[in-house]
């Protein structure tokens, strides 16, 4: 349904499709895959059409959008819950903002799933788990469905059930491998950071609906524009509780401090995974809400600069611990949270087009990355492949060998991380297509002229640079951290000589991954063009501004620029200095562990807030419910306080009318616990049903003497 | 202090001795015979109250039938006394005390809260002769005819019911 | 002899049918005995959706009344007194619905007695029926406490090693609270000159201070049954110690049975004290659902687990339904349906490993996706529509409640609802504990060891429709609050607030 | 001497002459066709029955008004009856197992109906007494019945012996009664009690009378005969007396106090409110641990007997006694047939050796024996007052009139207590279904036919209880 | 003269007395003697009333008490010596196989 009536043409009426399509691609994948017996590339493919079809779709929406002059359009499906005031519907919600969101999700998204038909069939592969190849697709599809209702919805509601939707495939996809850790051996580790990021999500998503209660109740609505119309007149101070509960969600989501914790363990998912959700999509969709906010958001500035020094606080601190890690994705992870970091701080400084600008930016090259280092990661386990079946035909001939390492049959695979970069080095010769590609990423990363991330990184810091100056620092250090960490990457994976056997013999990954990768690359090289920092080229903020009501558009500031380029030089050439010049051997421990010394340790070991984390609100949980379940429920109230107190009186009280008493051992104890008092009073009353006569007659007695007493005395 | 009151008193604390006797004696045989003496004491009292009937009922089939019955069985038993007993050792001194909060509670009752005030009349020969005798019969097969009757089936049942008990011949379960 | 022909007699007896039928046959013809059950409940569920198309939803007051004088001596005036509103009727779906999915899933987990096994479930329908459906105090009190029989028979003869304790404690609890009730009941009748709830609603006004005792005797056997924290003590044994079915009677039924009963007594007929009692019900219902939760997250067996998960979703009926506006109380009445529809799903799928494996130790298993996809993926979508994922039915459900309580004048302190939504996270804490440590990781003792079978089609039948309830109520409630919203509305318009 | 007189007590010569008439016949049936006198005795019963049935709707007095007919003597004597008549169908094949078959038996039975039958029809102190002992006496000896089984006749001995004591209180409590009132007639106490004669020494009196009617009702603490007694009896007899020795009592309480001693309603009723509380408390708490089954069931006659004592509780309110009374009578109803079902139940468990009496022999029941595994359940259900069954309309009956009578409180015990009695009444029925075991029963049909009558009637009335009702309410609006 | 109080209070003593007698004795034989004392306190208490209201009423209760008391005679003392041929012993207090 048309809710908007200014607008008449275009091809709003597909908006549904944006999550239809997926969908069906999905049910497709669900039903008929098993039905059918689907070819892996079969399946592949229908789910890189439902996303592409979600990618055509988007442009449709886009290009229906810009020729009505960037109008926002409302396309109204179907009623969701109405009750009393709260009047919640299915509504796609197209403006610029969205419809940006949208291209760079199923854009980025269906070049993700081509990747991934290439990657998961060798991943499932090593894995030795061939039947779980469609599943992948299954949920990437779920994921884009998600995604799109996320930045599609019309209410903060529906962008809610996107919200947890990309969380809920966050979970499964990080868990895909649930059975083992990122190593293949089994256990529980991959399944934990599954659930690590549904429930840290999950703290955000709290937050999230605590700022919507107190949306509803005091902005009397959910929609975006009624919550916008309403907060200009609320009290400041809800509106800043508000923002901030919201914030939570946005740390959640967008991995800040202090829920970042669960992106670096994200990375136990398969790399396209890691491309998609936890670097190119889902974590910037805190940065989409905070844009999407705006409103309300610029109405409090005091919020603003909370979420800013949020954002750059996450940043650098992030930053610091990239340059520690030794895994090739770990290096990445950190990467994306400190890049989030650039983007919350952002729009917190209300930088909205720039923030938006580099999410879109960093979606490009932050993929390619990934996808590189997936493809890096491939390469060392075929090369590991190839050496474990060489080893393997020619043991027989080394019948020596066998005898004298007795293990090695069963343990025949040594403990091999192929994503370690300590395993690496060299690989620039076995694999060039993948170093190059590489390259370019970590060149964009950096923010080295002219590559994409130049541009966008170089609009924030100087909207910072504009606006606070301590973010501005902050930042600028995070760029110089970013250029230092990344430029110790490519040093130490494609450099110097293999440090295993498996890096020398690793193989060149096929087309059908590395040609997304090039046209990420390419959309990385040129990603800038979006919007230069230049009269007239401002495309990026002129086409959001349909949306959002302010938008700055601000010129190149060269001493800005070169700072930061002189800065992202330095750092790669220090990291030469350090990691290139010398390249690593086997075994060496890092270079800059001797002089940063227990910084680095604290580098290494992500300054230990995962075991802060344990001991402060973990550990104590589940020592509380063992505690609530054993001992307060089990043990006091339901053992002790029904089967104790309650029969035991029970019986207790039977018994002392009776002579059964002094039998029985357990209810004594009960008695000897109530105390002699009550001992004595029962000694005397159990002898009463004793079988005598004259004690009956007593009895009735009594009840005379009693009775007479009553009526006399009374 | 008429001489009623001095008879009356006397024949009381006979009456009373005679009661504690019958429950206190360790003998069943003395027991029994304390009760007559006991019923025969309230026989007197019977007569003095004006009621020759009920006084001449009471020895004959009370100190006279039933005593006697009662005696019977008790020789036929055997049993003539009981070692003390060591079971219910509090019932004793309970016993005493709800006795005694009984009578008590019994005097206190009449002589402070519900007197029946009247004295009880002289008998006089009126009373005690045959006319009155008639007089009662008069009553006891019109008005309490149906008390009469239904005393007479329970006499039968009683008798039945003894027979029933102390019959021998068909035994019951084993 | 007019009432019988009444619809709604006929739905709440019809399943009385059946047994007359059962009675009659030999207890060795095991499958047509099954079927005969199972063709009645399913019989029962048509009446039910007929039911349901005579339906006025935009009537908000009592309708297909079948009003009959029964006991009528002595000021007596006890109705044969049955209809249906919007209160009640997704409840009585619910329980038309679940008899034969229950009765399904014992199609080969039943094989002892079955005979006797079905006619007390048959029996329970009618009784949970006839609650649903009373008007009449009298009538709703048989009916209540008829319930307890078959239950207890239920979980003493099909149940598991400490079956016995269980049932006992179940009775003994649960009559615990009726005997209050009871008195109450019976004040009313007095006081009312009728048991007749409609008629004692017009007349109205009982003092303040009597409302009060007469709300707290009618909580007791209402929040017993619930359960309301504390007196949930006995749910984890009967729970765990119930057969399959019967635990999914048990959760997706009974319980409701106890916020049913505040929905249709409590408020409507002590406005005051229910007003008055809101703040504290909601503290009880916020700790329930802290404390379930907690608790649940550290059981070692998987239904006990469940069990107290329903806790923590039961304190969440609790907390909307006494926020007392229309949010909340709509909401906590589509939880009801929502509780029972994924701890249903949840219990039923719990009982068909179990009928496998003879455990519900959560360590022993593990990594059963990779054994048993379907069984996973279908246990997935259960725990996570029972903890609230937007999309599935327990989100709708949690976030009206939520947002009812939030902003309730009755409760008068967002305070609860923001501390039960942490409830929320706790929530996926042990939801996901439970899937983690079942289904994900590598594969336990009884995954390794067992030849586990992933589901047949008698399986998946019978959970099916619970998946697309679960869907379809999570995307397009809209059918449900239509039906609800009326009475919702009426109910709420008659409070002093 | 009218033959309006002899029409008052027709039921009762009749039955009186039958069972005479029977006590010779009996010597000329062989010792091996003692059915035969059953037969007759029930024959007997089924003309008196008959009788009183035409005697409803009559109101009259007799015999200087020493009896009265009336609608309450009616329904009584109807009650008491059928109880006859189903005692005589349980008891047939029992005696005869146990060896015990003597035609005395049911001739002694027919005259302890005639002392209750009395008993509700008596409206004078005299004929309460004289009734009292007519029903009781040949208790005794039916107590005793089994002699020379040790048990039995200790029953009867100690039922005797604290029979006898509670008799000398009630002939003192008459005597003051006379004192206060120069009357022994129920009417005449009324006027003089009006008129506002030494009320104490009435009070009094009539307390001492309330122990005698609460020994035979078996009230605390005038209770503690019941379990050995129902124990050491036989079976049938147990089930004899706690059905008919409670009617009869709890009739003449009721029908003594009401007509008798309104103008001391205020301290009878707090008697009476700490009597019922305490018999339904000690009742139940009791009966928790016994583990034979006829202690059980007596402990629970006890309990029950504090349930009915509960309608008396507010007899000196005028508005309320009606109902109250009818609720306690429909109780009363309720119970005996429960009860009796019970006991037949008991008595096809029981063994001639006396074996079969503990509640772990009715392991597995339910499973062997359906049937009667289900006809025990509906009696347990209603002992605790559990739909559908008799015992659930009789319970809300009785609070229903406690609460209307101001008493809550009690309500609110009984209530307890009949969930603290839910626990042992369940462990006959856990027992049944859910434990193991081989029982063996005794098929013999009159006895299954008692049990299925009282079964069948114990769950349908539940459903139709209103004529039950009315009839109880006409019959005390009469009395009244 | 002598009051009727008088002959009340005797009879309660006497009542008493026979009451304890019961509590107290072991020998059902004098036991049931102590009850036959209660019957007779109530039937003195019953003449005592009855010259007060001049009346017979009074007296014929006694007299069939009396005849009550003459059949409790003869079936309790029937039970008494049934139990001893049973028992050889007729201790009260050993008649207790029945309790609990």
């Amino acid at each position: 349904m048309h809710l908007s009536e200014t607008v008449t043409s275009g091809f709003f009426f597909l908006a549904p499709w944006l999550v239809f399509a997926p969908l069906t691609g999905l049910l497709i994948n669900l039903i008929f895959g098993k039905w059918f017996k689907f070819s892996e590339k079969m399946v592949g493919t229908v789910a890189s059409l439902a996303s592409g079809a979600a990618f055509v779709v988007s442009v449709l929406l886009a290009y229906s959008v810009s020729i009505n002059h960037g109008e926002m359009v409302r396309w109204r499906l179907a009623e969701w819950i109405h009750v009393g005031t709260l009047q919640l519907d299915w509504t796609f919600r197209m403006d610029s903002l969205s419809t940006t969101m949208m291209l760079v999700v199923s854009g980025v998204g269906t070049l993700i799933h081509i990747y991934a038909i290439g990657y998961m069939h060798e991943d499932v592969r090593f894995k030795k788990e061939e039947g779980r190849f469609p599943r992948f697709f299954i949920f990437l599809n779920l994921f884009i469905a998600a995604m799109m209702i996320l930045v599609s919805g019309d209410s903060y509601m529906m962008l809610f059930v996107g919200w947890e939707g990309v969380g809920l495939c966050s979970f499964l996809l990080i868990g895909f491998w649930y059975e083992m850790d990122t190593l293949a051996r089994p256990s529980w580790a991959n399944s934990n950071a599954a659930k690590k990021a549904f429930i840290t999500n999950r703290v955000g998503d709290f937050g999230f609906l605590i700022a919507g209660f107190l949306m509803f109740w005091y902005l009397g609505s959910f929609q975006f524009d009624q919550v916008f119309e309403a907060a200009k007149s609320a009290p400041p101070e809800i509106i800043v509780a508000i923002t901030l509960f919201m914030l939570v969600g946005v740390a959640g989501k967008s991995a800040q401090i202090p829920l970042y914790i669960w992106l670096p363990d994200a990375m136990a998912g398969p790399t396209p995974v890691s491309a998609l959700i936890h670097a190119a999509t889902m974590v910037t969709a805190g940065v989409y809400l905070v844009t999407r906010s705006a409103e309300i958001y610029t109405l409090v500035p005091q919020a603003q600069y909370i979420v800013a020094m949020v954002g750059a606080g996450t940043a650098l601190f992030a930053a610091t611990i990239a340059v520690g890690q030794y895994d090739i994705k770990k290096v990445l992870a950190y990467s994306t949270i400190s890049q989030l970091g650039f983007m919350v701080a952002a729009v917190g400084m209300g930088a909205y087009v720039a923030g938006m600008f580099h999410l879109i930016t960093h979606a490009f090259f932050k993929a390619l990355l990934f996808l590189s280092a997936g493809s890096v990661i491939l390469g060392m386990e075929r090369g590991h492949h190839h050496l474990a079946h060489a080893h393997h035909e020619s043991k027989p001939a080394k019948g020596k060998k066998s005898s004298k390492e007795t293990h090695d049959d069963s343990h025949h695979d040594e403990i091999f991380d192929p994503g370690d970069m300590r395993n690496m080095g060299g690989l620039r010769k076995t694999m060039p297509v993948t170093f190059w590609l590489y390259i370019i990423g970590t060149l964009a990363l950096a923010g080295i002229f002219p590559f994409a991330g130049f541009w966008s990184k170089d609009e924030i810091l100087l909207d910072a640079s504009l606006h606070f100056t301590s973010i501005y620092w902050q930042l600028t250090l995070a760029a110089f951290l970013t250029a230092f960490y990344m430029g110790r990457q490519i040093w130490m994976v494609f450099f110097g000589e293999p440090r295993h056997a498996a890096a020398a013999h690793a193989e060149e990954s096929p087309k059908v991954m590395t040609v997304p990768l090039m046209v990420l690359a390419a959309l990385s090289i040129l990603g800038g063009a979006l919007n230069l920092p230049f009269e007239g080229f401002h495309n990026l903020g002129h086409w959001l501004g349909y949306t959002l009501a302010e938008v700055e558009s601000l010129p190149l500031d060269l001493k800005v620029a070169g700072i930061s380029t002189v800065l992202a030089l330095a750092a790669i050439l220090t990291s030469w200095l350090l990691y290139g010049r010398n390249p690593l051997k086997a075994g060496q421990i890092d270079p800059l562990k001797r002089p940063l010394g227990f910084i680095f340790t604290g580098m290494e070991n992500k300054w230990f807030v995962d075991e802060g984390y344990f001991a402060i609100i973990i550990n104590p949980f589940k020592k509380l419910s063992q505690f609530l379940a054993d001992v307060i429920d089990w043990q006091f109230w339901h053992d002790f306080v029904h089967d104790t107190v309650i029969l035991g009186t029970y019986n207790w009280l039977s018994e002392i009318a009776l002579d059964h008493y002094a039998d029985q051992k357990g209810i004594d104890a009960f008695a000897n616990w109530l105390g002699t008092a009550t001992q004595s009073v029962s000694a005397t009353l159990r002898k009463i049903q004793n079988g005598f006569v004259r004690s009956y007659a007593l009895s009735v007695m009594l009840g005379v003497v009693l009775i007479l007493g009553y009526l006399i005395f009374k | 202090m008429t001489s009623e009151l001095i008879v009356f008193l006397v024949l009381s604390l006979v009456a009373i001795a005679a009661a504690l006797g019958m429950v206190f004696s360790r003998n069943a045989v003395y027991s029994a015979l304390f009760l007559v003496l006991n019923f025969t004491t309230v026989a007197v009292f019977y007569l003095l109250l004006g009621a020759p009937f009920i006084a001449m009922s009471q020895i004959t089939v009370y100190a006279g039938a039933i005593m006697v019955l009662f005696l019977f069985v008790i020789m036929l038993l055997g049993v003539d006394s009981l070692a003390p007993s060591k079971s219910l050792p509090w019932q004793k001194p309970l016993a005493f005390s709800l006795a005694f909060i009984l009578v008590v509670e019994s005097v206190y009752l009449l002589i402070s809260r519900a007197q029946p005030n009247m004295v009880v009349t002289a008998p006089d020969i009126a009373v005690n002769s045959m006319d009155n005798l008639r007089e009662m019969a008069m009553t006891m097969f019109n008005q309490f005819l149906l008390p009469f009757e239904v005393t007479s089936v329970l006499l039968l049942v009683a008798m039945v019911g003894a027979i029933v008990l102390t019959n021998r011949e068909k035994v019951g379960r084993k | 002899m007019k009432f019988l022909f009444e619809p709604l007699t006929l739905l709440t007896f019809f399943p009385l049918l059946g047994v007359i039928v059962l009675l009659f046959m030999n207890s060795e013809a095991k499958t047509a005995i099954r079927w005969v059950a199972m063709v009645t409940s399913l019989l029962t569920f048509g009446i039910s959706l007929w039911v349901l198309s005579q339906f006025n939803a935009s009537n908000p007051d009592l309708q297909l009344v079948a009003k009959y004088s029964w006991i009528n001596v002595a000021g007596w005036n006890i109705y044969y007194y049955l209809a249906v509103d919007g209160l009640s009727i997704l409840l009585v779906l619910l329980t038309a619905f679940l008899t034969p999915i229950s009765l399904l899933s014992t199609w080969t987990a039943v094989e002892e007695r079955v005979k006797d096994f079905m006619i007390f479930f048959l029996l329970l329908e009618v009784g949970m029926m006839g609650v649903f459906l009373a008007q009449d105090l009298f009538m709703f009190y048989v009916f209540w406490e008829f319930t307890l029989v078959p239950m207890y028979f239920l979980i003493g003869l099909w149940g598991g090693p400490r079956r016995i304790y269980a049932a006992v404690k179940f009775f003994l609890y649960t009559m615990a609270g009726s005997i209050l009730m009871l008195v109450a009941i019976l004040w009313l009748g007095i006081y009312g000159n009728t048991f007749s709830v409609p008629d004692l609603i017009a007349k109205g006004s009982i003092p303040t201070g009597i409302q009060w005792w007469l709300f707290l005797a009618f909580t007791a056997a209402f929040a017993i049954k619930v359960p309301m924290w504390p007196l949930h003590s006995w749910l984890p044994d009967a729970h765990v110690e119930a057969p399959t079915a019967g635990s999914v009677i048990l959760a997706g039924v009974l319980l409701k049975m106890g916020t049913y009963g505040f929905l249709r007594f409590n408020i409507p007929l002590f406005p005051e004290a229910t007003v008055k009692a809101a703040p504290w019900i909601a503290l009880f219902a916020t700790i329930g659902i802290i404390y379930g939760a907690a608790v649940s997250y550290a059981q070692k067996d998987v239904k006990k687990l469940v069990a107290y998960s329903s806790v923590s979703h039961l304190g969440f009926v609790m907390l909307g339904m006494f926020a007392l506006n229309v949010q909340g109380v709509s909401g906590a009445i589509l939880q009801m349906i929502n509780h029972g529809l994924s701890t249903g799903a949840l219990f039923l799928l719990i009982g068909m490993v179990y009928e496998q494996t003879h455990t519900r130790e959560i360590k022993v298993y593990g990594g059963l996706w990779k054994v048993m996809p379907i069984f996973g993926t279908i246990m997935l979508i259960a725990s996570l529509s029972s903890m609230g994922l937007p999309g599935l039915n327990g989100f709708v459900g949690e976030f009206t409640i939520l947002l009812g309580a939030f902003g309730s004048k009755a409760i008068g302190s967002p305070w609860y609802a923001g501390i039960s939504a942490i409830g929320v996270i706790m929530a996926a804490v042990y939801i996901l504990y439970m899937f983690q440590k079942m289904f994900l990781g590598p594969a336990g003792e009884i995954t390794q060891h067992h030849q586990l079978k992933d589901l047949n089609w008698r399986e998946l039948l019978t959970v099916t429709p619970l998946l697309i309830l679960m869907f379809w109520i999570g995307l397009y409630p809209a059918p449900f609050f239509n039906l609800i919203a009326p009475a919702v509305e009426k109910l709420i318009s008659a409070l002093p607030l | 001497m009218t033959q309006l007189d002899f029409y008052t007590i027709l039921p009762l010569t009749v039955l009186t002459v039958w069972a005479c008439v029977l006590l010779l016949a009996d010597l000329f049936i062989p010792k091996d066709r003692k059915g035969i006198t059953a037969f007759l005795s029930a024959l007997g019963l089924a003309v008196t029955l008959g009788l009183t049935i035409t005697q409803v709707g009559h109101e009259n007095t007799g015999f200087n008004n020493m009896v009265v007919v009336d609608g309450f003597a009616a329904f009584i004597n109807i009650l008491l009856l059928a109880s006859g008549l189903l005692g005589i169908a349980l008891a047939y094949g029992y005696i005869k197992r146990m060896g015990l078959e003597r035609g005395e038996y049911y001739i002694l039975m027919l005259f302890s109906l005639v002392g209750m039958m009395l008993m509700a029809q008596a409206s004078d102190l005299i004929i309460v007494f004289l009734a009292l002992e007519l029903l009781s006496i040949p208790l005794y000896v039916l107590a005793a019945f089994a002699r020379p089984n040790l048990q039995s006749e200790e029953a009867g001995v100690k039922y005797f012996l604290l029979g006898a004591f509670s008799t000398g209180f009630v002939v003192y409590g008459i005597a003051l009664i006379y004192g206060a009132t120069g009357t022994t007639s129920l009417s005449g106490i009324f006027f003089a009690a009006s008129n506002g004669t030494s009320s104490l020494l009435l009070t009094i009196g009539a307390a001492l009378l309330l122990v005698g009617f609460g020994f035979k009702v078996a009230a605390v603490p005038f209770h503690m005969w019941t379990p050995d007694v129902y124990q050491g009896s036989p079976t049938a007899v147990s089930a004899f007396m706690s059905s008919g020795a409670k009617i009869a009592g709890f009739a003449a309480l009721l029908r003594v106090f009401a007509t008798a001693f309104p103008s001391i309603a205020i301290d009878i009723t707090a008697i009476l409110w700490v009597l019922a509380a305490l018999t339904m408390i000690v009742g139940n708490i009791s009966a928790i641990s016994q583990t034979n089954i006829k202690r059980m069931l007596a402990y629970s006659s006890i309990a029950h007997a504090g349930y009915i004592l509960m309608a008396f509780v507010p007899y000196g309110n005028k508005e309320v006694l009606p109902i109250s009374i009818a609720a306690g009578l429909f109780y009363l109803v309720s119970y005996a047939v429960a009860n009796f079902g019970a006991w037949s139940v008991v008595i096809a468990l029981e063994k001639a050796d006396g074996k079969g009496l503990e509640i772990s022999d009715f392991a597995g029941l339910a499973r062997k024996y359906p049937a009667l595994a289900i006809a025990m359940t509906v009696f347990m259900l209603s002992f605790i007052g559990f739909p559908p069954t008799l015992g659930l309309v009789g319970k809300f009956y009785l609070f229903r009139a406690v609460i209307a009578g101001g008493y809550t409180g009690l309500a609110i015990i009984g209530g307890v207590t009949s969930l603290v009695s839910a626990y042992y009444y369940l462990r006959v029925v856990v027992n049944m279904y859910m434990h193991e075991g081989d029982p063996t029963i005794e098929n013999e049909e009159w006895l299954n036919f008692t049990i299925a009558t009282t079964a069948i009637a114990t769950v349908a009335l539940s459903f139709v209880p209103q004529w039950l009702f009315v009839m109880a309410s006409t019959a005390v609006l009469r009395l009244l | 003269m002598v009051p009727v109080d008088y002959y009340i209070i005797l009879s309660a003593i006497l009542f008493t007395i026979g009451a304890m007698g019961v509590l107290i004795r072991r020998n059902p034989l004098i036991i049931f003697m102590s009850i036959e004392l209660m019957l007779n306190a109530g039937n003195l208490a019953f003449v005592a009333f009855s010259n007060m209201y001049k009346s017979f009423n009074g007296q014929i209760f006694v007299f069939f008490v009396i005849a009550v008391a003459a059949a409790e005679v003869a079936v309790g003392l029937a039970l008494i010596v049934e139990i001893f041929k049973t028992k050889k012993n007729i201790n009260i207090d050993e008649m207790n196989s029945l309790k609990g």
